[in-house]
């Protein structure tokens, strides 16, 4: 049971980030955009995000007030960077996985330039720490308490929210609506009066949004508030995109995706908690390779039927019927 | 003073210096229906994707009830009552039919949907119409008709009054077309005011009222169709007589070329059989014609023949061979030459040039390769030659682009390659299919000639004046089977649309009919 | 602008001067003297990492104008080697290594070159000696790869935490190490969730036994509420979880040959040999003051172990009373040694070792 | 007469080279690189004022002071940048060249520590060793992509981490490979490096020699033979493809394999490089890192608009401006990072620069609006854009 609550607790704040971001990726391409660049803006989040905590360590307010203004510092610059992107794409029709790519290229580049420069280091190492042993009073309800209410982030409850709130938006209202009209079939959407550019940007900037807060919850969650220019976001970008093919482009089913492919990861660090695994002996470099290996056998089976939006990657040219 | 509720008034409309609307000028009474006429690429749908916002025009003004009115986009067209039947649907396939038809008129609260008035809404509005859909359906797992009903709906939805089809008949089977006239008559009764676009037209002397013709992007004139003909019609549009008669002789019928026994192929949207053990055969200097309504079959058989698909259970021979197997190129190789019936989707790699596209079938042969090697002086004069030959207009020749051809040129071009080629077989699905009468009448005329020549046409068509015409056999598919097998000459098409529509079979027996 | 000179050099292996290890320590010692004495200084990066481009690397600080160059690290030892002939009026300060050709057939070190090691097992020793006085029983080891370095501070750690067991006279295998190597030197999550499975486990304190990883371990210790024991420099500023590092004096060995060079005019003390520096030559140990104020006890995160119990450990590795084991016999060709080979290599009875 | 018809054929000739897509992608990409080199200038000047001038003219310029090492390290990124760019052709993007990349580096490794070969025989078998492992890690993706219709950049992405795990379980576990002490591999023996060119102070090789001919001959495969027609057709239009005949699984697999080999080649290249100090050799360090040259390909590969004669310009570019920024690190103090800046801005904008340049064209001209839309909706038109997976309309 223990080992059980422990992979679990570990389990959420991966799972978290792999979530935001996979959700933020779902809006941009529903929207009819192919956004590569999420590890990109993931970095770019927590590049900001994890600045701003740095520049208020001095400071005596709570820890997780700072992890609020971090975050919204980092939403705001995920917003930001996404725009570059929408801006390619949707206002001068470029190809979107070589603007993608460039972000992509662009952000570690920055980040180590920027520390270098600054603190002559890979990155921003900040000391402040979010981490929570216990929420009062909810934390002592049995079997939930240790589960979601001990050693936990708050980036878990905030990212539940979110979900919350991106299925609420998506499949609810009328901007949802119209959003994924366009990804699906632009000149529908076009010919019943709905802007077209502005639906995409819109979709971009949502995945900046949420990238932007994924790739810092990841900073925060994952890696302790610090962030290195070499190693990023581990490749969580990418992951998320498969997280997000693997959910069908559908918010609950990304939810799932992404509590698999981080369970199978805290799984791969925790094999000595597990009598049963530990005794078989099996080199490390098995479990490390599992969740990658794992999301691609899935990938392998739903592929056949997977069904991207009609018209993702596709520049919309108004002019062109 | 004539009561006008829509004027177009010398509308020039450009498209990079290209004027595709040259100085035109339309008058839409109140409660008429009036069609609009012209070859492809005259201009027609520019000229209503202006009436619609989607385009904004270089001159001219429009008028509505005299009063003059800017459209900048589809929001403003929709305020003055002016709705439009896209020539390709404009429909989310992924969403259903409620969620299409109140896409970007959505009733909401604070962003929130309220799909509940909707809904009853759109029932209403389909019983009062008779346009029967479930609001809940998907529309990727609809009919065509009724995802042009759901087109409808969105305007009738809107409260539109002045409606615009743009060419709603050319996806439609006969019933549906029947249907759908039907359904025009009785807005425009109850004061709805209706453009119609079509090529066809014995639809335009049945349901017009007026016509306005237009001719490489000039206006012709508008007349009463009580007053005119269908051949003083087509005169205006193209600027010469044409026939609508194919001319040909007696068919010099041969050996047995394709011989199709017992196939199966399954269905792609259920679990059933679209192609139930059919069996037929094509001669050698005959045209035979594959009828029915569209998803009764047809499809599946060309694609078993061709090889778009795996055949599922029998044998297809080809001039005496066994070819079911046999993957596409070796069929090509045995002689078979295949006009599809998506030409954007199968017929052409868009992004290649026209000479490369008129090797796609033959650049393997050692006529256009040299140990791997592609001849491109050989691909350049091939094609050289075949557009002199099929009259093959395009900008740069050889070298242009085939996506910046049009439609009827596209087409040519593949006539072009798929006759040019070796074969004893030919099938020309829906060879005409949204082409102008011009056009129509050479493409008839090559099937015609191939026949001449000794070659097997397999041809599939709904156009019923195109089967009756062309065919010198006829093969009515009804439920994945073949239900009759008539003789051009000796039918009507009242009786061929009997046999389609399933109400009358002669042919029930399986196996071999001669 | 013309182009710069820079006076002292060093080129970081692959690696940035932050990496918590041998880069960043030799950069701060470098890095202080330098500034002290007004001399021009870089860090140089290397465009590949292999001896071609360490060697390169070499090249362009001797383009920029550098008279002495420090090269932390022994994957220096075959460019050193080559440089040393190659530029002999300029100065190597060669860390952990000594200058060889590739194929170890000639070790020679050139009278330009000054050659520095560290009895890494001697400041392990130390560490885990004081850990177990303080009564831990729960010990964790992640090393970052079995690189002789930190084999010999994993090897030291353990046989301290032995020699302590004894003397409090606890039951044989009384003390638990579990003893893991990571396969990198960087902050990863992946590192992060190895020792928070660790401190699941049960395990009190982890020495963090390479470079960066020591991030990983102190954010794990700070969710598990875990103690650290840090590595190479004192980390106790990183983070609270930090009870006390086992030192090696990076730094300040820099320092020393540099003032050789620049200040005593000694050079020849540490030039054309490998010195040793360890308890003796006060090269390693534990942190025994905390920077900034001089008053404050540098041993107020132990429960007991104080500096007087540390003094006298300390001289026993200074007088040569306890010499602690820096290699072991290992059959895998990976260097990891298994629970075995490191019980009976270094004698351990009390210490019951289990490996990852 | 016929004098006159010959004359305007060629002048029609010679504007239509003008005005073709080559060369406008060649302004396209010529503005696009105008821009990056801007934006480090202005990074450059923020950093440092005073050096900013110099150190600008050194980025630019200390490449052509170090040419063997500016053809050395062109070398491997040339090739994952054709491995990149002849996949893009395709319709398919490999993002997984890293990871071919680290199997051709390890299958090469391999070939060159454990069997003893003649020499002059021994690096030959190093290099196709090579390119078999690339082959392998590009096959598999290749095969779930044309059978299972599994999307090829997802299931690249988890080839990288996974061939980057294997490779290094299988370094680590290799007792005649794996050097604890040094934490990486033994040196290779003299009979598996490659033989090199001789410029003093440079590992520059033969491999530089080999990537530049296959980049030349895929130019001729892509452009002459009927399997790049077929290629082309496929990456444009699979449906059309198919139907005229072509074996599109087959080619599909095809691409991967040749493009996973490619970038296997780019590996063992890298690995096989000699290093000029004896008994000395590359060696694979087996740190969990997935390899940049895999990435930077990409970078290469839309630089040269996926063109394999592009591609030997773009990848001899970045490499000539790293090492100019190598220069301007170590004599003016700015971080080297600014070069991967530098890049990453001229990729971004050569996405669009099409439109830009002809955007700038008309600003230029000052062609009537008319002539100027026309010419960018030709350009939009035309622009192949071949990672388009949709190319039906
Ligand atoms: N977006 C566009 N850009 C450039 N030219 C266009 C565009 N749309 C239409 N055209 C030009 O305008 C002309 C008229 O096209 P339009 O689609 O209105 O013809 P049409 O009469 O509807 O033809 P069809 O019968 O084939 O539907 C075409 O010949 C084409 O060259
Ligand atoms: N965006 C565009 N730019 C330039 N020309 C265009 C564009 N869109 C269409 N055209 C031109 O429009 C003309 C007709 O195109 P259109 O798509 O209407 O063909 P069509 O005959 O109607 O074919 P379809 O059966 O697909 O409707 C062609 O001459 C084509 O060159
Ligand atoms: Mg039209
Ligand atoms: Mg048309």
């Amino acid at each position: 049971m223990d080992v059980i609550i422990y992979l679990i607790q570990n389990m959420l704040p991966v799972a978290i980030p792999l979530l935001l971001v996979a959700l933020g990726g779902m809006f941009s391409e529903r929207s009819g955009i192919v956004n590569i660049a999420l590890e990109g803006i993931m970095l770019f989040g927590a590049f900001f995000g994890c600045l701003s905590v740095y520049f208020m360590k001095g400071l005596t307010i709570d820890p997780q007030l700072i992890l609020l203004i971090g975050m919204v510092v980092a939403a705001v610059a995920g917003i930001l960077y996404s725009m570059l992107l929408s801006f390619a794409a949707v206002n001068m029709k470029a190809d979107q996985t070589i603007s993608g790519t460039a972000l992509n290229m662009f952000i570690p580049a920055v980040t180590l330039l920027f520390c270098k420069m600054k603190f002559n280091s890979d990155g921003i190492t900040n000391s402040t720490k979010f981490y929570i042993q216990k929420v009062p009073v909810l934390s002592d309800i049995p079997v939930l308490g240790p589960l979601f209410f001990q050693k936990t982030y708050i980036t878990v409850y905030i990212g539940i929210l979110f979900l919350l709130l991106a299925i609420f938006v998506f499949y609810k209202t009328k901007f949802g609506l119209r959003l994924r009209a366009c990804g699906e079939h632009p000149q529908a959407a076009d010919s019943v009066g709905i802007n077209v550019y502005r639906m995409r940007h819109s979709g971009v900037a949502i995945s900046g949004f949420l990238g932007g807060i994924g790739g810092f919850f990841y900073s925060v969650g994952v890696m302790d508030a610090n962030v290195n220019g070499h190693t990023g976001v581990a490749g969580f970008g990418f992951l998320a995109l498969a997280v997000m093919i693997f959910g069908q482009w559908k918010p609950v089913q990304i939810f799932f995706a992404a509590l698999f492919f981080a369970f199978l990861r805290t799984l791969a660090y925790s094999v000595a908690l597990i009598p049963f695994l530990n005794s078989l002996n099996i080199d490390q470099t098995y479990y490390k390779m599992l969740p990658y290996v794992a999301t691609m056998l899935v990938l392998i089976f739903t592929s056949r039927k997977s069904r991207a939006p009609k018209a993702e990657g596709i520049p919309y040219d108004k002019s062109k019927r | 003073m004539d009561n006008y509720v829509i004027e177009m008034l010398h509308i020039t409309k450009e498209f990079a210096g290209f004027k595709a609307n040259d100085d035109i000028t339309l008058q839409l009474k109140k409660g008429e229906i009036h069609a609009l006429l012209g070859e492809n690429g005259a201009g027609k749908s520019t000229l209503m994707s202006v009436l619609f916002g989607l385009y904004q025009a270089e001159k001219g003004k429009i008028l509505k009830n005299g009063e003059e009115v800017t459209i900048n986009n589809p929001n403003d067209a929709n305020r003055l009552g002016i709705g439009m039947v896209h020539q390709h649907f404009k429909l989310v396939e992924i969403f259903t039919v409620l969620e299409n038809i109140i896409l970007g008129v959505e009733p909401n609260a604070m962003g929130v949907l309220q799909k509940k008035d909707a809904r009853k809404k759109v029932i209403e509005l389909s019983k009062q119409y008779g346009l029967q859909v479930d609001p809940d359906a998907i529309i990727e797992n609809i009919s065509v008709g009724m995802q042009q009903r759901v087109e409808i709906l969105k305007m009738l939805y809107r409260n539109n009054e002045i409606l615009i089809f743009d060419e709603p008949t050319a996806v439609l089977t006969p019933q549906e077309i029947d249907e759908l006239i039907e359904i025009m008559r009785g807005f425009a009764k109850e004061g709805k005011s209706i453009l119609f676009i079509t090529h066809k037209l014995n639809e335009i002397m049945s349901v017009a009222d007026r016509c306005t013709v237009l001719r490489k992007g000039k206006y012709m004139g508008t007349v009463e169709i009580k007053d005119t003909t269908k051949e003083e019609l087509s005169r205006m549009m193209v600027g010469r007589d044409v026939s609508f008669k194919v001319q040909k002789d007696e068919p010099n019928i041969g050996e047995v070329l394709l011989s199709v026994k017992n196939i199966t192929m399954p269905s792609k949207i259920n679990k059933k059989n679209a192609v139930k053990d059919v069996s037929f055969d094509v001669k050698a200097g005959e045209i035979v014609c594959l009828a029915g309504i569209e998803g009764n079959g047809q499809s599946e058989v060309i694609s078993a023949i061709t090889g778009l698909e795996r055949v599922k259970e029998g044998t297809v021979t080809l001039a005496g061979k066994d070819i079911t197997k046999l993957n596409i190129r070796e069929k090509t190789k045995t002689g078979l030459s295949h006009i599809p019936e998506d030409r954007h989707k199968h017929g052409l790699v868009l992004d290649y040039s026209l000479e490369e596209n008129m090797v796609l079938q033959r650049y393997w042969q050692p006529r256009f390769q040299h140990n791997g090697f592609i001849k491109k002086k050989e691909m350049r004069d091939y094609t050289e030659g075949l557009i002199k030959q099929y009259d093959i207009r395009s900008g740069h020749g050889p070298t242009s682009s085939a996506r910046g051809m049009s439609g009827g040129n596209q087409q040519k071009a593949i006539i072009a390659r798929e006759l040019d080629k070796e074969h004893e077989l030919l099938i020309a699905v829906q060879p005409t299919r949204g082409l102008d009468v011009g056009a129509i009448e050479f493409i008839h005329k090559q099937l015609v000639a191939t026949r001449d020549a000794g070659k097997g046409v397999l041809l599939m068509s709904f156009e019923l004046d195109e089967v009756m015409n062309i065919s010198d056999r006829i093969l009515v598919m009804y439920e994945g089977e073949i239900v009759g097998e008539l003789n051009p000459k000796d039918t009507t098409v009242q009786e061929l649309g009997l046999y389609m529509s399933g109400a009358k079979r002669s042919r029930k027996e399986k196996g071999h009919a001669k | 602008a013309k182009k710069q000179t820079f006076d002292i050099a060093l080129i970081t292996d692959k690696g940035n001067i932050d990496d918590k290890s041998f880069n960043q320590g030799a950069w701060e010692g470098l890095d202080k003297f330098a500034t002290d004495n007004n001399i021009t200084h870089k860090y140089f990066k290397p465009e590949e990492a292999n001896d071609a481009g360490y060697l390169a690397a070499i090249d362009q600080a001797v383009a920029a104008g550098a008279k002495v160059i420090v090269t932390p690290g022994f994957l220096f030892e075959v460019p050193v080697y080559q440089a040393q002939t190659k530029y002999p009026n300029v100065n190597f300060i060669l860390l952990d290594g000594a200058p060889h050709t590739a194929d170890y057939g000639t070790f020679k070190t050139e009278a330009n070159v000054a050659s520095v090691m560290y009895a890494e097992e001697q400041s392990g020793y130390l560490a885990g000696y004081a850990a177990v006085k303080d009564g831990y029983t729960k010990l964790g080891f992640m090393g970052g790869m079995a690189v002789p370095a930190v084999q010999a501070y994993g090897y030291g750690f353990l046989q301290g935490a032995e020699a302590a067991a004894a003397e409090l006279g606890l039951a044989d295998g009384s003390i638990a190490v579990t003893y893991h190597y990571t396969g990198d030197f960087a902050e990863t999550d992946t590192n992060k969730a190895s020792a928070k499975t660790m401190y699941q486990e049960g395990t009190e304190v982890i020495f963090a036994c390479g470079g960066s990883v020591g991030k990983s371990v102190m954010a794990a210790a700070t969710e598990s509420s875990a103690k650290v024991i840090g590595v190479d420099v004192d980390q106790r500023y990183d983070s609270d979880t930090v009870i006390t590092s086992a030192m090696k004096g990076l730094g300040s060995s820099v320092i020393t040959v540099l003032e050789s060079i620049y200040k005593n005019k000694s050079w020849e003390t540490y030039s054309g040999k490998t010195t040793v520096f360890n308890a003796a030559n006060n090269g390693v140990g534990l942190p025994t003051s905390v920077i900034g104020d001089a008053n404050a006890n540098a041993f107020d995160r132990f429960k007991s172990f104080d500096k007087t119990a540390y003094d006298t450990v300390y001289a026993s590795l200074v007088s040569n009373a306890v010499a602690p084991i820096r290699t072991i016999t290992i059959a895998d060709a990976t260097g990891v040694a298994t629970a075995e080979e490191l019980m009976t290599g270094l004698n351990l009875v009390k210490v019951a070792v289990q490996t990852r | 007469m016929q004098n006159n018809k010959n004359s305007s054929k060629l002048k029609m000739q010679a504007s239509r080279i003008m005005k073709s897509k080559g060369m406008g992608s060649f302004t396209a990409t010529l503005l696009a690189i105008l821009l990056g080199l801007l934006f480090g200038f202005i990074v450059m000047l923020i950093a440092s004022p005073a050096n900013s001038f110099n150190g600008f003219l050194t980025m630019l310029t200390g490449g052509f002071g170090r040419l063997g090492d500016v053809f050395y390290f062109a070398t491997p990124i040339l090739m994952t940048g054709l491995s990149v760019g002849f996949a893009f052709k395709m319709g398919l993007f490999n993002i997984g060249a890293s990871g071919q990349y680290t199997f051709g580096m390890f299958f090469a490794l391999y070939v060159g520590m454990m069997w003893k070969l003649p020499t002059g025989i021994h690096w030959i078998a190093c290099i196709l060793a090579g390119m078999i492992g690339g082959m392998l890690w590009g096959f598999i993706p290749g095969l779930l992509k044309a059978t299972m219709n599994v999307n090829e950049v997802i299931t690249s992405i988890m080839f990288n981490y996974i061939g980057m795990y294997l490779v290094d379980m299988f370094v680590t576990n290799n007792a005649s490979m794996y050097v604890p002490n040094l934490t990486r591999t033994g040196y290779l023996p003299t009979t598996a490096q490659l033989p090199s060119l001789g410029v003093p102070n440079s590992n520059v090789n033969v491999s530089v020699i080999l990537a530049i001919v296959i980049a030349i001959i895929l130019y001729i495969v892509l452009n002459k033979t009927t399997f790049g027609y077929e290629l082309k057709a496929t990456g444009f239009n699979k449906h059309a493809s198919k139907y005229a005949g072509m074996n599109d699984t087959r080619n599909t697999i095809l691409t991967m394999i040749i493009a996973g080999g490619l970038a296997g080649l780019g590996g063992a290249f890298a690995i096989l490089a000699p290093t000029g100090i004896t008994g000395s050799s590359m060696t694979y360090e087996p740190i969990n890192v997935i390899a940049a040259n895999g990435f930077n390909g990409i970078a290469v590969a839309l630089l040269g608009s996926s063109n394999p004669v592009g591609i030997i310009f773009s990848a001899l570019f970045v490499s000539h401006i790293q090492r100019g920024g190598t220069q301007v690190s170590s004599f003016f103090g700015y971080k080297p990072e600014i070069i991967d800046v530098v890049i990453a801005v001229i990729i971004y904008f050569s996405a669009f620069a099409m439109i830009m340049s002809s955007a700038v064209g008309r600003l230029l001209k000052k062609r009537s609006r008319k002539e100027a839309v026309k010419e960018l909706e030709q350009t939009l038109s035309s622009e192949d854009d071949s990672l388009k997976e949709k190319t039906e309309v």
